[in-house]
């Protein structure tokens, strides 16, 4: 799985949990893995000042963003003895309550998935040209700083 | 030179655009970025980070004459 | 959530995608929730002195083991700041590439369900009285033990 | 007293049986597993630990007359 060329991470919209169930099954012929984790990032509707986040719209640094995917996902399979790895993000407009991040890994044995998934959310989180306008629901809007 | 460079997140609000080709004839980042400052008075007072060609850059590094992306806090997942 | 009595974490047989799907898509109406973690345990079909382990079927002192996976629950509600938590395990036959366990937190914050899955997944581990039969393709078996 | 035993796991493999009645006069669990390897000899050399009323006990425990459990390594998830 690893030193293939970068992918697109990039899905139009909200991630749904039919993709995420799919993505799932697709894994149970890979005999090998004794352990799944996944990570998914949700739309929270935060109250700010009265008002409340009804969606968020992302964009990005697309050509980047996806060669610095695939630098963590190239690190992260240096590091963990990882037997597959799948990251998708959102783009464009995720409402409250809809999932923009699915981050999958699987191994062998758990200990590793544990440490490979917090790697890997960690350095998209900060390493990653994701931008993120919070609109509420009087269409004012402001922009989501990841800490 | 010519330079294309794009603007993403909160630095649009400044530059009111995305991506612009200007001609520029200065060496270092810093100078584009001073030109940009006239030019967007609004961007001088943003927090951003600065790459060329997709790789994160000081302001005191050379221009290559291709692609400089002014890129605010992130905010993935 | 918390202060339930136990209730029945079994389910007869391996734990499908579908249901994962779906136990996802119920969280999309809490829009308090910015992280999911979701741990899969998945029977592998290891090779064992050339013989390859086809499915494991579990057993468990079910009432006992429901008390714990209740103290286990509790536990990580004192501990962290989870919005939802739900454990399943399978009884009876699960085939190799099947799902065992589901785990699944949900926090606002993402640091919270890195550090509460992980705890709830090895207490389960090393403190519910579940027992697994491999089974070899040959009808042979031994007895699964959790390191 | 009457003592419900349950077995689990590869000790029923020793046992042939999931759960038996019988009627014990001893005061510690140690003592009834001793009766218990006296019919099960291939108990002995098993690896298990012991619950009564599904809590954890040591073997020197006192009996309650209530539910003994003998567990062996747990295999969960």
């Amino acid at each position: 799985m690893t030193n293939k060329k970068p992918k697109n991470v990039f899905r139009q919209g909200a991630i749904s949990s039919e993709f995420i169930g799919d993505s799932i099954a697709k894994h149970q012929t890979k005999t090998s893995i004794g352990a799944h984790n996944i990570f998914l990032g949700q739309v929270r509707a935060d109250e700010i000042d009265g008002k409340t986040v009804s969606a968020i719209e992302y964009t990005a640094y697309e050509d980047m963003a996806n060669a610095k995917f695939h630098e963590i996902r190239e690190a992260a399979f240096a590091k963990f003895n990882l037997t597959c790895m799948h990251i998708y993000h959102s783009l464009g407009t995720v409402k409250a309550g809809e999932i923009c991040l699915f981050v999958f890994v699987s191994s062998p044995r758990r200990k590793v998935v544990f440490e490979a998934l917090e790697f890997i959310v960690e350095a998209i989180k900060s390493e990653v040209p994701v931008f993120g306008k919070e609109v509420f629901e009087d269409n004012t809007h402001q922009w989501k700083v990841n800490n | 030179m010519t330079i294309t460079i794009k603007y993403f997140g909160l630095l649009t609000e400044a530059t009111q655009c995305h991506e612009e080709s200007i001609n520029f004839s200065g060496v270092l980042v810093s100078e584009l970025l001073e030109n940009l400052f006239s030019k967007y008075p609004a961007l001088k007072h943003k927090n951003f980070q600065v790459a060329q060609n997709q790789v994160l850059v000081p302001v005191n590094t050379k221009l290559s004459g291709n692609e400089i992306a002014l890129l605010p806090p992130y905010a993935g997942g």
